[in-house]
């Protein structure tokens, strides 16, 4: 009946400056790009993938943007969560060559996504980006993997983004398949570059029910939900999308269209 | 029995023609002409836009819904993009499928409501819906607007007189007399009575926390815990009104449905059964009044025969 | 955290000590002393008896009860034995157990009212509780006695006037602004207050009959369905009260009881739990209540923290 | 979640000039001794035992006491009727030599009950009595089974009750168990010519629930509820109590008191 849990954060583990894991004995199973509705009962909840699963324990990387993920990532061991979920679908792993691509806290659903993709038996390869290099979460962790691991920060020598450094690395060897994760922008900008590969990008909107009833994270002109529809999406379902890219809403439900977007239609 | 094998559920509204005597209630989607388009295909014959008001409104941090044994809480807050997207975003949602839209509006007052109906009148909507049940209207005065007789009619009244569209009154269950109110709705003009909202408010609490569950603390209440006192509510005031009611609260299954048409709905509202089913709910709560249609050789939604009011003891 | 081995359920309620914070509800059982003693056994720390009246009463025919999504519906309407009889129940149950009664006492105005509390000070109970949310005045007057401040005050003063017992007011969810009624009670000279009786009524259709499930049509809601409104309900009049709460209405669970309790109340009802999980929902709650305790290393019942009122937004 | 029903009568056998069996396809299982909630829409709702269940098919015999009964068994194929349960706990049939005595409509979960001991490899002797010969149900479905039937009509030879009959039949043969089903006096004069065998009875008091809440069918001084740990009581359960065969409970709850008890206490 219920599928709110509260728990205690277990332990924590910085990830550079701006950024914590929490990690909790959660007792649940998350799939890769599923998600977690988190609050930590100060007022707020906001959507959170899961970027490990050891054991019935999991780890929230939590990126610090907004005063919501700057407390949550403050808290400390002992401190209580408020966990819905898992919620929406989930990445499907492939047991072919995988490239993963996140840009900032995208990255974060992909780890769990990589370990998948090696458990099916596949190949992975991962393109991690960030603006600067303390941004680019979990590279420890992919270094620890049997999988080819790049990152990229955008201050730093050629001034490479994510999606140049993927676009990089599918000359060399084109992938099976691609799966993206990250600002929306960042995934606008992926897509042309993917030809006729196939793909699945997790998508960012915001989210209040999290269940799929008040309407706040869902795209036009399909009107699907990301919370449960997604946030992953296929090929396909990105395609058909008219605000793909483009505009995304706010908590009123209001347009707000990505830098560089034109409003209209 | 007559048993056709083709029992349409296509139901006839304030002059429309609808293709199912289901409605997406206010709130439930109906954030943007593409979850509009969402609800319709997954079966709806009628959908309501978010309540809309003046100005935007982002609505509470949150949590701002939370399931129990019995139903669900929600504290969204009425978020809304405004009158003027929200607008926009039916113009678009009619262009594309050319379906008929209640448009919900909110105000705490009767001059706002005035000039939210005026621009609602120049839209591509079809009805408009006023929502009574305004909880900021609870804050300041301790009981919704619909509460009160007077109230509600004063505002319809002033809303129909600019509204050149059917205007239906929403109304709380958290009032007495709820047959007096609709009533009054009636005589002030309106082409209909939707019931329920959410009742309540409720609150649930974290006890390991030791604070509310939802944020800001307390939630209306909605889902099945709701289904017997909107039948209730339903069945009273549908036997005292000539304009029909769009009943909802808690239905879920094709029977509750059907109960809901008995107790004297024209339509039907599902809103949260979307969460706790997911959104094929919509299309087996079709099948389910279609099957009873069939089994009992009715021919038509409208031919369900109403609950006899009355007072046995 | 203090993990005492012994956390005891102990509570103390207007100087009587109890073994435990749970509550039999009027109208659950207690209908004979048998039954009163069948619920001290089962873990009950205080038992209330069937709302007595003047005259005996039969109740209505049936069927009388309704299972739905949420909970369940009853119209069993307030039968019982009369108060002469009512009260000789009580002195055998009082004599074989020693422990405390809470008397439930009905009717539809002050006079009688006070010749109900008049013969029950004479009997062996320990405290009074009116039942203030009678059906038959709901069909008389359109809303319970409990929604009327005023009828409220009137009664419980009455009442005070020949009791030598501790009185509580029972009240009703179905009435605007709870805390002014709750408040008004005490002020009448209420020792406590219960909150909340069932909710609506509502109904019920059997679809294929076409006809109400209940007879006559409609029944007061309990169970699951209630429990968020119930514990708002009491937080808020907890919140400015200085007597006692017994809260009630859909307690299920430890976890529901613990709610309960942390929303102000001081003794926790547990009703229609009783048919949807068995009589042993008693024991596992009052378990569920003391690992609580243990877990959060309080002491005791009492020291169960109250949820902080106030209005964030 | 709905413990309730509604069912068309699939069929009706006349049981004599004051009964009838209506027989529903419910669905459901029910044990020998428990019951349902029967209503007919028309108003009331009352406890009926169930007398046959073959593949589904469960028969309801009901006898003409009052208003309701009357009724209900006045039904005709195709009527609605509304069924809560099945509810109570049942016999405990034995395979041993087992003594089954009815009165009135005491007799009909005696039949099912019957049927059972013979499936678990029990021998059944039944005692059947009502007050006059076509008052006595269900005799022909008795006499086409493998068991030992008796019947006797109180207006009728020696005016022999269930209880007198039962008796010869025990001073023939010593059952290793007895059943009896019927009007507490029946079963309160039943008890005293059991010496030290062991039994069960069902019992009948005033239902409204039938799910262990109003309170209605409780018993002094254990408080039990018949609905729930009844209708079947064991010996010990009906040792303990002070009401059996004194006193039951009226609608309001009001102690009635049987013909012959004193009241007191
Ligand atoms: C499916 C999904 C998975 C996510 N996974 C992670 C993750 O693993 N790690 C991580 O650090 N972040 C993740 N995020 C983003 C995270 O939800 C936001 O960073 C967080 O909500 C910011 O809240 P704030 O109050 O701190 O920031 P604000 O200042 O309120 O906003 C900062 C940014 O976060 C967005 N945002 C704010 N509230 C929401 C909301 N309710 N729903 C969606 N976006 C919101 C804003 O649109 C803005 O772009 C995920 C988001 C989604 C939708
Ligand atoms: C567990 C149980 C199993 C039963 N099984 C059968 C059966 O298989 N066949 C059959 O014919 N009868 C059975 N009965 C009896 C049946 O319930 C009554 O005959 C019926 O309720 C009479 O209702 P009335 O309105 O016709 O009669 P009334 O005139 O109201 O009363 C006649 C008699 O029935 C009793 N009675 C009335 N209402 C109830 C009630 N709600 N609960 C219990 N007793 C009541 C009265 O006390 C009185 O002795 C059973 C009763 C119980 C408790
Ligand atoms: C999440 C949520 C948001 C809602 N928002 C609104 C709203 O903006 N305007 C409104 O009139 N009703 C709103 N409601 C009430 C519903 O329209 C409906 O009246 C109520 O939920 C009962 O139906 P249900 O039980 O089928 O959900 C909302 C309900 C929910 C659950
Ligand atoms: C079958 C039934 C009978 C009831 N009878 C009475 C009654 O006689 N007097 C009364 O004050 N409340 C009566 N109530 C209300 C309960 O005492 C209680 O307030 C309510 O059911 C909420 O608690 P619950 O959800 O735990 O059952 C009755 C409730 C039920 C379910
Ligand atoms: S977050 Fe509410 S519908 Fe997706
Ligand atoms: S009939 Fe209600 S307790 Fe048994």
């Amino acid at each position: 009946m219920n599928d709110r849990i509260t728990v205690r954060i277990a332990d924590t583990r910085p990830e550079g400056p701006k950024a914590t894991t929490l990690y909790v004995d959660a007792g649940m199973e998350v799939l890769p790009g599923q998600f977690l509705m988190v609050a930590d009962f100060a007022g707020g909840e906001k959507p959170f993938s899961v970027s490990e699963a050891e054991g019935g324990r999991l780890g929230i990387t939590v990126r610090e943007y907004g005063p919501f993920s700057r407390r949550l990532r403050s808290m400390e061991k002992g401190g209580l969560l408020s966990l819905r979920g898992p919620y929406g679908r989930p990445f499907t792993p492939r047991p072919g060559d995988c490239l993963l691509v996140g840009g900032g806290s995208g990255i974060a659903p992909l780890h769990l996504l990589a370990r998948a993709i090696l458990a099916a038996g596949g190949r992975v390869t991962v393109v991690s980006g960030a603006r600067t290099r303390d941004e680019i979460l979990l590279g420890d962790r992919f270094r620890r993997l049997p999988l080819d691991y790049h990152e990229t920060a955008e201050d730093e020598g050629e001034g490479l983004t994510a999606v140049d450094l993927a676009a990089r690395v599918m000359e060399r060897k084109r992938p099976d398949f691609v799966y993206a994760a990250g600002p929306e922008g960042m995934l606008a900008a992926l897509r042309p570059r993917l030809g006729d590969l196939d793909y699945q990008f997790s998508l960012e909107r915001y989210m209040k029910c999290g269940v799929g009833i008040c309407g706040s994270c869902t795209c036009d002109p399909t009107g699907i939900r990301i919370c449960v529809e997604g946030p992953v999406l296929d090929r396909d379902r990105i395609e058909e999308l008219e605000d793909f890219g483009r505009y995304k809403r706010d908590a009123s439900g209001a347009r707000v269209y990505f830098p560089g977007a034109l409003p209209g239609a | 029995m007559n048993h056709s094998p083709n029992h349409s559920l296509r139901t006839e509204f304030l002059g429309q023609s609808l293709p199912s005597p289901l409605v997406l209630p206010s709130g439930i989607l109906g954030m943007s002409h593409g979850s509009l388009r969402y609800a319709l295909e997954k079966g709806y014959g009628l959908v309501t836009t978010k309540s809309l008001s003046l100005s935007p409104r982002e609505g509470h941090e949150g949590p701002v819904v939370a399931r129990f044994a019995g139903g669900v809480l929600n504290s969204l807050g009425l978020c809304n993009p405004g009158i003027d997207e929200g607008l926009r975003e039916v113009a678009r949602f009619v262009e594309a499928t050319g379906a008929p839209v209640l448009v919900s509006l909110f105000a705490v007052n009767r001059p706002d409501f005035v000039e939210l109906a005026r621009r609602a009148c120049d839209g591509a909507g079809s009805f408009i819906e006023l929502n009574l049940s305004c909880p900021n209207v609870m804050d300041e005065f301790g009981v919704p607007l619909a509460a009160s007789r007077d109230l509600v009619a004063d505002i319809v009244e002033g809303v129909k007189k600019v509204c050149r569209l059917p205007v239906v009154a929403k109304l709380s269950p958290n009032a007495l007399d709820l047959p007096s109110i609709a009533l009054a709705a009636q005589e002030a003009g309106a082409d209909g009575v939707t019931l329920i909202n959410t009742l309540g408010p409720g609150l649930l609490i974290d006890t390991t926390a030791r604070k509310p569950v939802l944020h800001p603390r307390f939630g209306g209440i909605s889902g099945p815990a709701i289904l017997p006192l909107a039948l209730k509510i339903v069945h009273e005031c549908s036997g005292v009104l000539k304009v029909p009611v769009i009943g909802m609260g808690g239905v879920s299954t094709g029977d509750d449905a059907v109960q809901m048409l008995m107790a004297g709905a024209s339509l039907v509202g599902v809103g949260t059964a979307v969460w706790l089913s997911g959104i094929g709910v919509v299309d087996e709560i079709n099948l389910g009044i279609r099957e009873y249609l069939e089994r009992e050789g009715i021919p038509s939604v409208a031919g369900i025969p109403k609950l006899e009011t009355g007072h046995e003891r």
